[in-house]
């Protein structure tokens, strides 16, 4: 194979989806243009029935998607922006997340939703701009966040075919990588992490497109210390197992996350290290700062998303660090 | 999912036992709520078994429906078993739902009974997105939508007026307009009308007497033979009352928004009163011994065990975290 | 809130002044978007700006509205400073938010401009609160709702609808209906009639000719009056068209939503070319004088220094936690 | 005073403050009939304008709360269970929230959200019994959740005064609460804990009406450990000094959450601690599990609620604990 765009891998997952099932349908804005390019030419493959282009009408095209799940169909629901899962909150939250327990395992809703963009695009400000993944996390909706391509395709596989409703955030950070796939593009299961470079001193959990600053950093850094870079891939169900074993090396943990400080992932993650894990040193965390709102003015969007620079002094502060008591 | 048949609500005599087993229903509850065995209480559906009746008998096996916060009546006349509704409201594992769901979200799959609903207005959508995916597999399937006047102002609910009429989806919208949504007469919340507000969206809408099953059997009809035809949704606004508080915790409030003299013009209008067949009292014995049955069966149903609280969480069995280490 | 004096567009040469300053302003930001220096793009206004001129010359000082991602005409014709617009879609600190809002939250509250909005349709509540609040204080201000076609078919703008409609608040709702949402055209998307949907709530509706200013004008003035009077809300249909694709980044794509003989259709009714004053040229030469001067504050404006990213967060100024430690 | 109840409280602190200023106002479902308790009254002696009977348009009315706010005046909104929180997402967390920073100051919104009873109520079942405060101390809105009725009316008395939007939840589980009320009530600030119970061995802290729970295992237990009881009363501004100073004294810390597991509070106040704070011992928390659903049967509703036996285990647990390695 050769060099996979990340948003071509999506389409692809999409389209070999559609192409293997015939109860998978995309319902969006613009999807039939394929705006966000996820859905490039899928509507003259498939047809606009299967296709389809709605009103904006975020929350009722979203819960037609969980009445659709039920009728025996495996929808697939494009939010063109972040905060339209604010809109559609209600419906993934109250509806298809809870429909399964509350019919005590009658219904199954295999929605799949997918926002092909989360996270800071330069110039799109304050309610453009959120990396709200956190919040389903918490809510408990099965939540994939791939960093590369390969993922990308892999864990859009794994959702549509998943019984369960799947929320799929492509960071737009992301969105540039470019991979080059030898090995045939395949399903990955949820809940499985990635070490995408071993390490023995420090662990560096990150999550979606920080995944790559991470991995620049470990580099960087690497005369000075030995840093594994864990990519979690799922944020829920999460692999606890494989940072548990990453700790069992290195004892020292980052985690590099572009949510919102208070109650966001990173936070998940030191909690249970530090409840579960082997740490040698207080944990760190390099996030958004707490309630942040991106403003628009680049300079100041950058100043509040992670930066490579605080993750350097992040990694120095855990290897410094220990247990003072 | 196999589908299990539908109740025929044919012949008048059907249609009143039907409505009778919903009343008898619904007093039952009202009694086991006073018990204490239905813990959190119920939204009776007392006064508006004609509507749930009338347009279920428009419905064949193999339709669905969408249901709301008062939904006991909509889940019997679509064929659910009462015995299982009931030990549902009572939390045993023997109830429609194990237990997990209570009143408020009964449901039956397999008599297409997609679930009560506690949020207003929440079922249509998902009415909508069933009925379009029954389109898209090319079967005739209709599926019917109920909700309150209430969730007339709700924004997902017009929303999805409009993606039914731009599709053509067959659904049946049926506003069962009781004149309150809790505390607020439909008049102070409702700008325009019912029926106008659909009728902006291109949908075809009839204003029915909620009271009079044979009125709002033979509207359901028609709508449902549109839906059939592809002819896309229709909405009925039927004109309705409950007999009962908005929920009943209310028996123990001193509320004032309505008044006897309007509780009592409509109670004159009782659904069962309006036309009883000659075989009534039959019926009447029939049900209330159907009615025991379902109370033993109910009453006779196991507590789920405290290990299964987080069981079919994940259809697919993922285990999440416990809340509490060791 | 100090009010600073809205323009008046009251005579035909100051509604084509206001008319060409936004087409001029759009222009330029064209430019600066084609340079690097507006980052994110921007959703041109170009074709649109009768509606935006004709609805504001109904509206006074102490009148308010709400805009939408499309809205430097909304903003420009309510009387906000074009350089201080300019610096503010540059992100410099003498921009109208001082750099933090953009094109799409640009807001001068002191000229009753509550803000472009990033969510399709969310404008519109804001209005419906803010001219409620002034109805309950006793004041006679008249808030404008900008949207979208695509707009009407938020669930929040069709609650909006129904709440003004039972309070009779003075709002005026302003559809721009430029025949697409993004790629969707109003046909595919809306049911019925923009207007049918109004008047279903009980609004009084009308659908006028977008590209004519002194047509606009003369409907939003009826509305405003209305509204002053104690009347309630309306709803105006303004029939126009987007010269420029839905947004910047579009003239990289190829899209074929719709086509060059519709495009040059519209262009053809250009509102600039409609009924030009006389004195159209030495207006034209101003205004771009004008925005000469505009442009030049807007690059002498400083960017924000980082250290301020978080400034404003809180209104109180509480200060968050920084995303790092030390 | 006398014995105050905590939906009385808040009856008080609303009717205070209207009384007060002419700018306040109550917009919400059934207000005027008073059906949550906290408008009781209200509409009798302030009017139908004032204490405003809204349709189910939760997303309209709560943004007319901000539209009203950003007009000068200081909008109070019911939002009769929690879910509506769910329904009304956008307008809070993506507009009310975002506009002061939005509008570089300009903008001001003074709305408070209050949902009175928040959590389990027995049969209120899946919808109706979520604790999602974590979601917004995430997004960054002031949240607040009293544990008695002096903390009820004194912060409701503040969040209505603040100039921000703030979100006070009610825990159905504190609403039976009543306080003998001695000293007159006045406002709390946001952002400062109280010590229900000094202690110097274990730190337990604990939100709304988990307080109570947390008071009588600390006296349960009073001969085996000596149990500090912290109540941050508000989530965000958060008072981390004061959790800083309790471990200080103790070194060992529980948290006792009625939310979801993962991303909840509890999550971030260990990954805090473990940051920033002495800790002798790894930190424990008891919650909900990961992404629950309250099911029906009230036995099964209990079961996934923190529990006093919880508590105890992780107590104990805690004082055993020590950082192994
Ligand atoms: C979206 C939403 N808002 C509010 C509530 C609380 N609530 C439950 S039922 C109800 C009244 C519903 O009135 P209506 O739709 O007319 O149905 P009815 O109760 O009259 O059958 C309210 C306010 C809710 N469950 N969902
Ligand atoms: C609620 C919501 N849905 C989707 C979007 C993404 N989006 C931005 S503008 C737009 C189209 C809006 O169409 P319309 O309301 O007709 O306004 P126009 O762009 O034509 O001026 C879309 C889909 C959004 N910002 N908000
Ligand atoms: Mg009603
Ligand atoms: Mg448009």
């Amino acid at each position: 194979m050769s060099w996979l765009s990340y948003p071509k891998a999506l389409n692809r997952a999409l389209a070999d989806a559609l192409a293997e099932d015939e109860t998978v349908c995309v319902l969006g804005e613009d999807v039939g243009a394929g705006m966000a390019g996820v859905t490039l030419g899928l509507r003259d493959r498939f047809g606009a029935g299967r296709i389809v282009d709605t009103p904006l009408s975020e929350q009722a095209f979203t819960s037609m998607g969980v009445g659709a799940a039920l009728a025996g169909m495996r929808p697939v629901i494009e939010l063109q922006i972040p905060s339209l899962l604010f809109l559609a909150f209600e419906q993934i939250a109250n509806q298809a997340h809870k429909f399964s327990l509350m019919t005590g395992g009658q219904a199954r809703v295999p929605l799949t939703v997918v926002v092909p963009g989360s996270g800071s695009r330069l110039g799109w400000a304050g309610q453009h701009s959120d990396q709200p993944y956190s919040l389903f996390a918490h809510v408990g909706v099965k939540t994939v966040v791939p960093a590369t391509p390969s993922d990308a395709y892999g864990l859009l596989a794994t959702a549509i075919r998943d019984d369960d409703p799947v929320l799929l955030f492509a960071p737009a950070g992301a969105l540039p990588v470019r991979e080059d796939v030898v090995a045939p593009l395949v399903p990955i299961p949820l809940g499985s992490a990635r070490i995408h470079r071993p390490g023995t001193e420090v662990t560096v959990l990150a999550i979606g497109h920080l995944v790559h600053e991470a991995l620049a950093v470990a580099e960087e850094l690497a005369g000075e210390v030995d840093i594994e870079v864990l990519d979690p891939r799922t944020l829920h169900p999460f692999d606890w197992e494989a940072l548990g074993d990453s700790l069992e090396r290195t004892g020292r943990l980052v985690v590099l996350d572009d949510a919102n400080r208070s109650c966001g992932f990173a936070a998940e993650v030191l909690a249970t290290a530090s409840e579960e894990f082997r740490l040698v040193a207080p944990p760190r965390r390099v996030t958004r700062p707490d309630g942040a709102v991106l403003p628009f003015a680049p300079e100041l969007d950058r100043a509040l998303q992670p930066s490579r620079e605080q993750l350097r002094t992040a990694v120095r502060g855990v290897l410094k660090g220990g247990w003072a008591w | 999912m196999t589908q299990v048949s539908s109740p025929t609500l044919e012949t008048p005599a059907e249609r009143y036992r039907m409505m009778r087993l919903i009343r008898e229903f619904e007093t039952r509850a009202l009694a086991l709520v006073r018990e204490g065995l239905i813990v959190g209480g119920t939204h009776p559906y007392t006064g508006q078994e004609a509507v749930a009746v009338g347009v279920c008998a428009a419905l064949r096996t193999g339709d669905q429906l969408t249901s709301t916060h008062r939904g006991h009546g909509h889940v019997l006349a679509k064929g659910a078993d009462p015995g299982r509704l009931l030990a549902e409201l009572l939390g045993r594992e023997n109830g429609l739902n194990h237990g997990r769901g209570g009143s408020m979200h009964a449901a039956d799959l397999s008599l297409g009974i997609l679930g009560a609903n506690g949020m207003v207005g929440a079922g249509a959508p998902i009415a909508v997105g069933a009925a379009w995916a029954a389109g898209r597999r090319g079967r005739d399937t209709v599926v019917a939508a109920f909700f309150g006047d209430g969730a007339l102002n709700q924004g997902v609910l017009l929303e999805s007026l409009n993606l039914a009429a731009i599709w053509r989806v067959p659904v049946v919208f049926v506003c069962e307009n009781n004149g309150y949504a809790t505390t607020l007469p439909a008049s102070a919340g409702v700008a325009g009308s019912a029926v106008g507000r659909a009728a902006a969206f291109g949908i075809p809408a009839e204003t029915v007497d909620g009271m009079d099953v044979a009125a709002v059997a033979a509207a359901a009809g028609r709508a449902a033979a549109r839906a059939r035809a592809g002819q896309g949704p229709s909405f009925l606004e039927c004109r309705t009352y409950r007999f009962e508080g908005h929920h009943t915790v209310e028996r123990r409030m001193k509320l004032s928004y309505r008044d006897a003299a309007e509780v009592a013009a409509w109670r004159a209008r009782d659904p069962l009163l309006l036309d009883p067949p000659a075989e009534a009292a039959s019926i009447d014995a029939e049900v209330a011994e159907l009615l025991d049955r379902a109370e033993e069966f109910a009453r006779a149903g196991a507590v789920p065990a405290a290990t299964g609280a987080s069981r079919y969480l994940y259809a697919d069995g993922l285990r999440a975290r416990a809340g509490a280490g060791a």
